[in-house]
């Protein structure tokens, strides 16, 4: 047992911190740390940055232009880039679309695609959830009909997330309307420029646009744009959901949340201390702590499971349960920490304009980010679902 | 002991809660909030004249009302229907403060409240004063028969819309005291009062309120000078009954959608309603709602009686009403999935409502201290 | 809206009170503080002094010999009863049996059964739980074959709560082995003389021996100890189980442990000052208090409908439910309270002996009463057959 | 980074498991829990012999393990098998405070405790002093050559089967000070010491130990004199590392426990591990399971290193496992029903342990303050 990391995966980590020293702009890092959106553009650059330097697909192989770090190393860069302030990095391309290319992929494909993820040029997003279907993904009506050298395509898609920057979704479509649910599926890239396809905005509850529905009307796919088989899809896409499913405990996340929590609270007078020292406060505040030091260690020891070779089963719902729970009580708890001033809704804020803060250093998005990030244990397989798999494999056939 | 709704308030629960599901719809109420107003005066004016603003008002004071059992009446319906237009800053903090300490000049601006004429705010709370009533620096200084004003308030409800800010001020002590506090009816155009409105996630609007040597005759005091806090204290008290009684119209409504949700939506070829899970989930949930119910009545029949249980009493049901009002929002979310993380779905804004009434004049925590040191 | 009693409800009170303080003996008061064993003699004479007095059956019409007290009446007397740490009245025979006696048993059953519930002569215990049926009651085995003037039984009844004091039993038995679960099942009463009885011992997890196992082996019952018809016994046990189950909330006991809680956290010290002013311990208190003040209310509502003609429905449940959890997070409360004192296992004090407590005033029993009182969740319908029964009631046929 | 045992850790753990799952089974332990001495002596001998209380020592100490990992690969065993026997008591406190602080003399005492052969018990607490472990009244007056205790020991495991009681007392100060306690070495049968021994709920025995005017020599004392409590404080840290461990292993027998009867137990025509809400709540239990084995592994991994890291993480623990054991204890009983309310059942006992530990060397409160208070 050594709950350090050794010398290697320190060197690994001064190597990153340089690096976002050095290059992760700070009206960049800012704008995370305040929950501001950073728009097409902001994600394009720290996207070209991260190209530039080579670390732009952790988990790629190296023939395709990927680091092929291992777990730990993925997990260090994580936790740096969340440390930091770093940008998320927009996964559609580069770690869902990516392994499966590279898998299931023709030659062509990944001579086309993969480069074009990699520079930026192509901006993906997942045509999988459908209206209705909900975490009963198999349940999708979208149907590709085959007309000569293409697919028609008529249905439509939802909760396609920032789909309103993509040129590319890559969709499930019905292709054999006979077939069992979760047969006669199969895998489509579509150019989103086609002819018969809207992408029409979801407003989430806290006012911002990150989602969208999708609608194909006779939409034309050329046949090289299946990936795979025809009626394979199914496997493509469970593939490409359980593989790879880094940070899935977002401890990064919680971590930088839980310390801007902190910040607040130390700020915030309450009957004449801060806040930080009200013991109602404080215990909230430590039990969600002593929650994620227990969290960082799980996930530290299932990722050390995962470099030594050892796939990960139920453990990952376990983390996404947990990781969410965790997430949403800091989000409770940054908006306790707000007081009155969780109440204004700082649209602009949120947006990225100029106005100044209505309230205390950090408190702008709390309300809006407590709402919005219900969506963590309702998107990806809800945690319901999560715990259905949990007691499935751990109850094994009895039940 | 008797646990029915007298004849008066059975009707005007009735006619309020036909009047909001016919006029108050989730389409309507999403662009009264998308309106620059952030409220509706037509939805007002009629209110006002279903007598629901009179019901919060005392007969003395020129209502029918005005006692716990009303405003809990009027509040639960408002909360059903997730109603933003300002009943509690208006009626039950602005109007009660003035029925409150007001002199007979003074009170006839109750009349107008009632007539659904008149709109007020109360600019109390102050930037890092978070919950602490007590906590009041913005300063009174006199001058030639009257008072200058200077100070901020933070996060005032209505500022916008009112005609006439209630503005606490502190006459003399220290912030922190309750001795020193005044009130003063300040006109929301007078020369030195800058207003900076926004929108409130949950509906509705507020602004930070700067006074800046903002001078007043002496006519604008309430009441004697710096003798305010009781009258404070009771009113906000009121409006901790109306907070509560409005989340649980809201718990109602998310229970109710949410129930309608489980018997429709299919999923893995059934109604979702057949899973033991949800089913186990809406069972406790009812049972906090009854629970909430219960803590609801026990405020509003201790609101006009001795002050340490009526603040026992309050501290208990916001309380109780943060911790399940929490439960019913995260929950019903979760068992809706993503439909409900949409704006345009009528739980969205419930459940906004039901969370951010935990904002207003304490928290759970802030109210489990109360209780604590009342309970002492 | 009227929170307060009236004048006749006061009036009551008041004559309870003044009874309870007359009547009720200190020491038994003392045991029940403090949570001590009664033994059969404490039961016997408390079930005596309450006959005299004419107060033994509340619920019963005035032609038994009960005090036929309205809904709000009987909540008076069970919580000034609470209040004054007067003894539980032992319930099989009186609130059990007596109705299902009085509704559906023979003139002869009334006139003879009745009159010794009433006297203390017979006591009751209850024969419906068998090994493996646990919730699912109408699963039960126990056989009774008809034989001339008589049934013959054979089969095993467990949890039968205080059956080491009874002279007399209540059982369900299978009549009809081919008839679907509910139907075939008669209301027999048993004598527990009867050659081919053995009472068994079950010791619970706190050391406590307060149930039982009751063995059948040829036991030969008089066919006219049959109640009401032969297979319609499920009627009448529904109708028991359902009817008149007052103080399901368990008010006053939660009432009553709270102040106990109370006292110990005010004399227990912490940290240099009493335990009751630690804010972690206070705002657990305090919570406690804010549910149970709401569930006092919330019963009162319900008792006040019922006290009005309307029948309790999906109430009971609730107020089960909710009544455990509050019961049993102040039983968790008073060991948290006890602190190291929580530890010992003080079997004279539980058995009533006459050594000296061991850790300071009513902690003696808090470590073993947490324990027992986990059975307020389990038995009498466990609360997750209660959270069934709202989710069925609630959600309606649809679900 | 690494998280797998050593492989001499590892041997430990399969030889402990495969003994205690093959000699100390719940009939066993039953009958010793309701034996007069509330341990059984061969048991001891074959867990001295199996090298289990050499492994909580150092080299240096006799032994040939000591570190946090060592602890908690035994604890976690005898958690497993719901051991009564006293390996805290004789050997983490008793044992560990002699091979912290004491001479040449008095180390071989350690000796003998690796081998099996002798008992100690460490007498601390003390009535109202609840979990405060530097509130110490117990006094030690000098006479001729010697000292005389004199105060009253509270709810000290294992003192009846113990030769020697190791005994905090106050040479200067007051009750609540660090500086001035001092431990002795005071064999159980002298003069002036009574003890009142009781059984305790989750198995084992402990005493009210009175010490009346008790003499002894110099070289009882351990240390120098006033100067233990940072020796205690470790020790202390270690046996919470030890408590957080057995109930770590706890915990997973009642899971396994349920686990296998939800396979097996039929209601309603099925298994009832087929009911949703059931399957959940263990899905809950072992997310909580791992965060427990975490929150472990994080403690002991810090209990030689910095005081502060070491207490952080501990209380850390202590907090976790109080939250999460009482989850775990209270829901395996609940989804077993009235079997687990038996004592005969196996989880009848293994959940009192799990609870019972939060009631030694402070509860989950007391750690989330400790917490608290090193977070700052």
């Amino acid at each position: 047992m050594d709950l350090s990391y050794n010398a290697d995966e320190l060197a690994f980590r001064d190597e990153v911190r340089a690096f976002l020293e050095e290059k992760l702009p700070k009206e960049m890092s800012d704008a995370v740390r305040e929950g501001r959106s950073l728009g097409k553009d902001g994600h394009d650059r720290w996207h070209a940055i991260l190209n530039e330097q080579g670390w732009l697909a952790p988990n790629w192989p190296r023939e395709f232009g990927g680091c092929e770090w291992n777990a730990v190393q993925r997990h260090i860069f994580e936790e740096e880039c969340c440390r930091a302030h770093a940008p998320r990095i927009v996964p559609f391309g580069l770690t869902m679309l990516g392994p499966v290319l590279q898998k299931f992929g023709s030659k062509a494909q990944q001579d086309y695609y993969l480069p074009r993820i990699l520079s930026g040029e192509d901006w993906w997003c997942q045509g999988y959830s459908e209206p209705g279907a909900g975490s009963d993904l198999a349940s999708l009506k979208t149907k590709a009909v085959r007309d000569g050298d293409h697919y028609v395509v008529n249905g439509q898609k939802t909760w396609t997330t920032l789909g309103q920057y993509a040129n590319w979704i890559f969709c499930l479509v019905r292709t054999d309307p006979d077939a069992k649910q979760q047969e006669g599926i199969s895998f489509l890239l579509i150019d989103m420029d086609t002819p018969g396809i809207e992408v029409r905005p979801i407003i989430l509850l806290d006012g911002t646009h990150e989602v969208n529905e999708v609608w194909f009307t006779d939409v034309r796919v050329p046949v090289e744009n299946l990936v795979g088989e025809e009626n394979k899809g199914w496997t493509y896409a469970k593939y490409l959901l359980t593989h790879e499913r880094t940070n899935i405990a977002g401890v990064g996340f919680s971590q930088a949340g839980l310390d801007a929590v902190k910040r607040m609270a130390r700020a915030e007078m309450s009957g004449g201390r801060p806040l930080i020292e009200n013991p109602h406060f404080a215990a909230r505040l430590a039990r969600a702590e002593i929650d994620l030091m227990a969290m960082a260690t799980t996930n530290l020891r299932i990722i050390s499971r995962a470099a030594s070779g050892q796939a990960p089963g139920v453990e990952s719902s376990m983390l996404k349960v947990k990781g969410t729970i965790i997430r949403q009580e800091i989000n409770d708890l940054a908006r306790r920490a707000a007081g009155i001033y969780a109440m204004p809704f700082a649209s602009e804020a949120v947006e990225g304009g100029n106005e100044p803060p209505i309230g205390p250093e950090g408190a702008d998005h709390v309300g809006a980010q407590y709402f919005n990030n219900r969506k963590l244990s309702i998107f990806g397989g809800s945690n319901e679902i999560q715990r259905n798999i949990i007691a499935k494999v751990k109850l094994g056939g009895g039940a | 002991m008797n646990f029915e709704l007298t004849e008066t308030r059975q009707m005007l629960q009735d006619s309020l809660r036909r009047f909001l599901s016919d006029r108050y719809t989730t389409e309507v109420r999403n662009k009264i909030i998308d309106s620059d107003a952030g409220l509706s005066t037509e939805i007002w004016d009629q209110l006002a004249e279903l007598g629901v603003i009179g019901a919060l008002f005392t007969e003395e004071q020129g209502g029918f009302g005005g006692a716990g059992f009303d405003v809990t009446t009027v509040f639960e319906e408002l909360g059903r229907a997730g109603v933003v237009e300002p009943l509690l800053d208006t009626a039950i903090l602005g109007g009660g403060l003035i029925a409150a300490l007001g002199d007979a000049d003074q009170q006839s601006l109750v009349e107008r409240v009632i007539a659904g004429d008149l709109h007020l705010a109360f600019a109390h709370s102050e930037p890092g004063g978070r919950y602490d009533l007590n906590h009041v620096a913005t300063s009174v200084t006199a001058e030639d028969g009257g008072v200058t004003l200077t100070g901020r308030k933070a996060v005032v409800a209505n500022a916008e819309a009112a005609e006439i800010l209630v503005v606490s001020a502190r006459e003399s002590g220290e912030a922190g005291d309750e001795d020193g506090i005044s009130l003063f009816l300040v006109p929301r155009d007078a020369a030195g009062v800058s207003v900076r409105g926004y929108p409130l996630l949950a509906g509705g609007r507020a602004a930070e309120v700067d006074l800046d040597q903002v001078s007043l005759p002496e006519s604008a005091r309430l009441g004697a000078p710096g003798a305010a806090y009781s009258a404070i204290a009771e009113r906000v008290s009121a409006a901790s009954v109306a907070l509560a009684a409005e989340a649980l119209g809201a718990m109602e409504t998310a229970t109710e959608l949410t129930r309608g949700y489980l018997l429709t939506r299919q999923q893995f070829g059934r109604p979702i309603g057949t899973f033991q899970v949800l089913q186990h989930r809406m069972a406790d949930l009812w049972i906090e709602l009854e629970q909430a119910r219960s803590a609801v009545i026990n405020a509003a029949g201790h609101l006009e009686g001795d002050a340490r249980m009526r603040d026992l009493n309050v501290a208990a049901a916001r309380n109780l009403i943060g911790r399940a009002g929490r439960l019913v929002a995260e929950d019903t979310i979760q068992m809706h999935g993503g439909i409900a993380m949409t704006q345009e779905y009528e739980l969205a804004h419930i459940a906004k409502r039901i969370v951010m009434s935990d904002h207003r004049f304490g928290d759970t925590d802030h109210h489990l201290e109360q209780f604590i040191a009342l309970s002492a």
